[in-house]
């Protein structure tokens, strides 16, 4: 087995598994904070993705500058969404079929307005998609390490907001215990209005990197759905850090499966994984077992 | 006569009726398409009331559809393709290692750990991901290179592709229904039933819930299966992408929600009404907008008609009948449309519109007594007795 | 003769102990009040003698059985039933259906015509006939709580176990589930009641066994159980007499 | 300072509360005692806001709770330490006391709280970086009076503070309990425990029943057969 290879895989694969936990960070957190299996978060990155796509090509903004405008538009859009849910008076189950509701409908609307052709930002519009950087000799795509740059920066930032801030704690007495929360004067509301805010905002995010270096089409949300689920229950619900940590183990893994049997086995040996964590360890890899 | 003889007399005209439709076809010289509509409904209804034995009988939500459907399509991809079995005998054989497939499954997740429903839901999505992936890797299965079933004989008695296509579809689906039907008017029914709203309450009553469930995933994946096995034979070019996809899971959920998952019916009516929107829509070249129908469609019949459309009907029925058979009448009579089946749907649209009317608003509009199914007493209010003042 | 015979069962939760090797017996016929402060592990001892909880340690010999060796569903085919404090009725069915649904596991198994008929049979004796095909989210608290009974009794228990079928009534409701109670026993059905009324308790008991932090404080006879100075310190606190915890 | 008139509450259908009325004095620790599901947990709930009330009014020093909404109940001075302790399990101890912070009153004085917290409860400050679900019971009490305190109240609500603890333990609490008083927080003490919680309050009630049945002096009660009579049944 070449040795090359393998150390390119690991390291590609740690990368990769950077865009991977951004794209899952927000599903999780509507999940595992929220209670609601919010599928349209597949939507969220692709809307992202092709709103990424059309501003650069349109206006010629740079692929980064999409970070700013991005963030705060989901960031609304995520929250009127949780209005709505509130509204809705869903539970879990129902949450899951609504969302998958709105997701039908987005991703359709996406194929409406940009069709099923593929899609890619030209290289004038996007110099990062073909730089690369070296790094021991391993050829590193600019976009990929950005995201991965980003995806640590969102988990590092999103745990310690968790840990540390005033509101961070009021999410978790909320998630712990939404009755003595607003005991203490938390409004569960309003700390869900804004965590889902943050949750969209971050799959908006994702969508920004996926259009830097991949080629778009309304289709692609269904592959997602292996490995954002897989980095969800592998990382534990509602951990950031352990979305990251997820997504690097799923990243490098299917790296070195590929390497290894061959490119077709990536999947494979992710979903096994994922069923084993299901099986073993539904509350995560990550999670201190407290009970 | 009791309830259970009428409907299985019912089973038996709609199974002679159904099954007299190709030589009607054939008699009248109507174009074909009628009969490929027909089988594709034929299918759709068969996937969705068996999903709805698992899901809608016992609770367990289930993503896992594709993974029964796919087993049966590769079966018989591979037995009766790729190694010469007769159809008919490497159909069954689908349905058989579906069926098996599905209880090895229960075998893990109901015994290992009691799943709570979403993890059982996702274990069953990537139950469908691995199938995928190892169809994919092995090439004894799949390997990339896909199967042509295009070549594969069909007994000559079943006459030309259509027709076959309509008569096995049609017995897959009878069978499947009234197997749904069998089960929802069983003591296995009710202890589905009772799982479904309290398991631990159903355990303490006797019900044997281990037992119980792995007979309904069971059932799902054999039926599943089964009909996938036939299905092979219509998607012509079999390969992973198309089957292992997350479409069938979908729409069978879709189907099964919209018509309704406590009862039997919920998913046939269900299935007829979703896969017609979407065969018009996309005849008329609107594909996309469809697909934003049927998702609107979803969120407003989860928040506002949770007992699925086929209770509404039940509920309305006089109303229902009248718009339908008159819109139909109307349709047909002046020659509006194009097809019988254009007809079918506008009909079908019109009287969805009256059944979403919200109860409330609708008790306003009708005497009560003109809604009331005949036979069915009306329900009572309990006397409260010795309520407590408030 | 004894029915039931609990020998030093035992149940923790994390580091609390709910239930500390409690051994006492349920003698045949006989209506057994089971008392003590919030907390003492009534609800526990019925949770899991009715296999809802799984038991660290101990036995609980019913007939040749130990139901704490026993899944609920063959606790159910071994003639033990209960209800629960809230209930917990099937809530897609109609009364009559729950009743059915139980009437067809149970004790013995059923077919589905028979148990349309018993139905009607034990809606009838919990007076809840004019109710039977109401869904149950339109019953009362107090309609509730007879399906509890209603649904237990279906099963054609030999034992059965009531947790707090009093809780949140009001006393008209009380009295006539009191009577409910009565009607119950005299249909030769032995009863544990878990209730926190003791002036109800004491009247319906022929023995009470009170728990006190998951162990039995005192055993016997209503009046002088009631009146033993380690019950009256476990109920009204302060300093505790030696009797405590034995 | 509390003035509860006419109160009738309950959950779902069920009435748990008929027509209480109570009051707290500033500086007074009021004992409401009963025997288990007498409506003494739904009383606290329902003073706190946890619970809609179906009737009647609570006011706190001249000001009505009952129409505000439920999370505002702390920024106006009522904190529970509920049935059960409630604490938030899977967060350490120190992140604890900061949620019963959390209101704006009490944020802004946070950091001396957390010392008069520390000073009242050492083991606390000792188990700062634990996670609270790992405590023992009593120290998880501890920290549930603790967070309470946090949250600068000038009555506090206890529903059963004694629930499940050793004696020794139940005795330590109530002398906190008395110190807390004396610091200028007028309490509300729920209990079971009568004899325990009389010695240290000045007046009580005796809820049997939903209804309130007796209430005087600590020192009368003490010797009033009716309360055997609620709590025992003969």
């Amino acid at each position: 087995m070449d040795v090359d290879l393998l150390a390119q895989a690991v390291v590609s694969g740690v990368l990769i598994g950077g865009l991977y936990a951004m794209m899952s960070i927000g599903l999780s957190l509507s999940w595992g904070a929220l209670k609601i299996i919010n599928l349209a978060h597949f939507t969220f990155i692709l809307i992202g993705a092709y709103l990424t796509y059309q501003l650069t090509t349109s206006f010629g903004i740079d692929p980064f500058l999409m970070i700013v405008i991005v963030f705060p538009l989901f960031f609304v859009a995520g929250a009127l969404l949780q209005l709505f849910f509130e509204w809705a008076k869903v539970d879990e189950f129902r949450s899951l079929l609504i969302s998958f509701g709105l997701f039908i409908i987005f991703t359709s609307l996406v194929r409406t307005v940009w069709t099923a052709d593929f899609r890619r930002i030209s290289s004038e519009d996007n110099p990062y998609a073909s730089a690369s950087i070296f790094v021991f000799g391993v050829a590193l795509q600019v976009p990929l390490i950005a995201a991965f740059i980003a995806a640590v920066v969102i988990a590092v930032g999103t745990s310690l907001a968790l840990s540390r801030t005033h509101f961070g704690r009021a999410v978790r007495a909320v998630v712990q215990d939404a009755e003595m929360a607003r005991a203490f004067g938390i409004d569960p509301r309003r700390v869900a209005v804004i965590l889902s805010g943050l949750a969209t905002a971050y799959s908006g995010l994702a969508g920004v990197f996926i259009a830097m270096f991949q080629v778009l089409s309304p289709t692609m949300t269904f592959a997602w759905f292996g490995i954002v689920f897989s980095v969800v229950i592998l990382g534990g619900l509602g951990s950031p850090y352990g979305a990251l940590g997820a997504g690097i183990i799923v990243g490098v893994v299917g790296g070195v499966a590929t390497v290894v049997w061959g490119p077709l086995s990536a999947p494979l040996v992710t979903f096994l994984l994922l069923i084993a964590a299901l099986l073993f360890r539904p509350a995560g890899l990550f999670r201190r077992s407290t009970a | 006569m009791t309830t259970r003889n009428k409907t299985l007399i019912g089973f038996a005209i709609a199974a002679v009726v159904l099954g007299l439709v190709p030589n009607v076809v054939d008699v009248l010289n109507a174009p074909g398409f009628y009969l490929t509509f027909m089988f594709t409904m034929f299918f759709w209804i068969s996937q969705a009331s068996s999903w709805n034995i698992l899901t809608g009988y016992s609770g367990y939500f289930s993503f896992g559809q594709g993974a029964w459907f796919g087993i049966g399509v590769y079966t018989t991809g591979i037995l009766a393709a790729k190694n010469g079995w007769p159809f008919l005998v490497a159909l069954p054989v689908a349905g058989l290692v579906g069926g098996a497939a599905g209880l090895l499954l229960g075998l893990v997740v109901f015994r290992l750990r009691r799943l709570s429903g979403e993890i059982f839901a996702l274990t069953t999505l990537a139950v469908s991901f691995v199938l995928a992936s190892v169809a994919r890797l092995t090439s004894l299965i799949d390997g990339g290179r896909g199967i042509f079933m295009t070549g594969t004989p069909l007994p000559e008695f079943l006459g030309d592709f259509r027709t076959s296509m309509y008569r096995m579809t049609l017995v897959i689906a009878l069978l499947t229904v009234l197997t749904a039907y069998l089960i929802f008017e069983s003591r296995l029914g009710w202890g589905l039933f009772s799982i479904r709203d309290d398991e631990q309450v159903a355990r303490g009553l006797g019900v044997p819930t281990f037992r119980y469930k792995m007979i309904a995933l069971g059932t799902n994946a054999f039926f599943g299966a089964l009909m996938g096995g036939v299905w092979a034979l219509q998607i012509g070019f079999i390969t992973v992408e198309d089957v292992f996809n997350i479409r069938v899971p979908l729409l069978v959920i879709l189907m099964a929600v919209l018509g309704g998952m406590r009862h039997w019916m919920g998913p046939v009516v269900g299935a007829a009404i979703i896969y017609t929107l979407t065969d018009r829509l996309n005849s008329a070249g609107l594909a996309d907008l469809n697909q934003v129908i049927i998702g609107a469609l979803l969120i407003v019949l989860v928040l506002g008609v949770r007992e699925g459309i086929y209770l509404r009907i039940r509920a309305r029925w006089v109303a229902s009948a009248v718009i339908f058979f008159g819109a139909m009448a109307v349709l047909t009579v002046f020659d509006v449309t194009s097809s019988l089946i254009w007809d079918f749907s506008y009909a079908l649209l019109i009287t969805m519109v009256m059944l979403l009317i919200p109860t409330p608003l609708w008790e306003r509009l009708t005497p009560r007594r003109i809604a009331e199914p005949p036979g069915d007493p009306p329900p009572e209010l309990p006397v409260p007795s010795g309520k407590a003042s408030t | 003769m004894s029915l039931l015979v609990c020998k030093s069962v035992s149940k923790r939760f994390g580091g609390i102990r709910a239930l500390n090797g409690v051994s006492t017996s349920i003698e045949e016929h006989e209506i057994l009040g089971l008392v003590g402060p919030n907390g003492s592990g009534k609800s526990t001892l019925i949770n899991v003698l009715s296999g809802l909880y799984t038991a660290d340690d101990g036995e609980a010999q019913f007939g040749d059985l130990d139901l704490l060796r026993l899944a609920p569903e063959k606790i159910a085919a071994a003639g033990v039933a209960r209800t629960f404090q809230i209930p917990r009725p099937f809530d897609t069915m109609t009364v009559r259906e729950n009743v059915s649904v139980s009437y067809m596991f149970g004790h013995r198994r059923h077919s589905l015509e028979a148990a349309r008929d018993a139905a009607s049979e034990w809606l009838a004796f919990t007076g809840l006939e004019a109710a039977a095909d109401s869904p149950v989210d339109q019953l009362t608290l107090h309609q509730l709580k007879f399906l509890e009974l209603a649904r237990a009794l279906a099963t054609d228990p030999t034992l059965l176990l009531l947790d707090e079928v009093l809780a949140g009534l009001n006393p008209t409701e009380i009295e006539q589930s009191i009577e409910m109670i009565r009607k119950i026993h005299e249909r030769g059905i032995t009863l544990v009641i878990v209730e926190h009324l003791l002036r109800v308790v004491t009247s319906l008991s022929d023995r009470i066994v009170v728990l006190d932090q998951g162990s039995v404080i005192a055993a016997g006879d209503p009046t002088e159980v009631m009146a033993d100075p380690a019950v009256v310190a476990a109920y009204l606190g302060g300093r505790a007499p030696d009797a405590r915890g034995a | 300072m509390l003035e509860v008139r006419d109160l009738v509450a309950g959950y779902g259908q069920a009435q748990a509360l008929w027509e209480v009325d109570l009051t707290v004095d500033d500086g007074e620790i009021v004992t409401m005692l009963g025997p288990n599901g007498a409506g003494k947990s739904t009383l606290v709930n329902a003073i706190s806001g946890l619970i809609a009330t179906w009737s009647g009014t609570v006011e706190l020093d001249g000001r009505g709770l009952t129409d505000i909404p439920s999370h505002r109940v702390a920024e106006w001075g009522i904190a529970v330490v509920p049935e059960g302790r409630r604490i938030f399990p899977e967060m350490t101890v120190v992140d604890n006391l900061a949620v019963g912070a959390y209101n704006h009153r009490a944020r802004e004085a946070s950091e001396e709280t957390l010392e008069w917290v520390h000073g009242i409860f050492p083991r606390l400050e000792e188990r700062s970086g634990q996670l609270a679900g790992s405590l023992s019971g009593g120290e998880q009490q501890m920290l549930a009076i603790g967070r309470a305190l946090m949250a600068k109240p000038s009555l506090l609500l206890l529903d059963e503070p004694s629930l499940g603890l050793a004696p020794i333990m139940v005795e330590a609490i109530f002398e906190i309990l008395r110190q807390i008083n004396q610091a200028g927080v007028s309490i509300l003490l729920v209990e079971q425990n009568a004899i325990d919680a009389l010695d240290l309050a000045t007046r009580g009630y005796v809820l049997e029943e939903g209804r309130i049945v007796i209430e005087g002096a600590s020192s009368e009660l003490l010797e009033n057969e009716a309360l055997r009579k609620a709590y025992l049944g003969l």
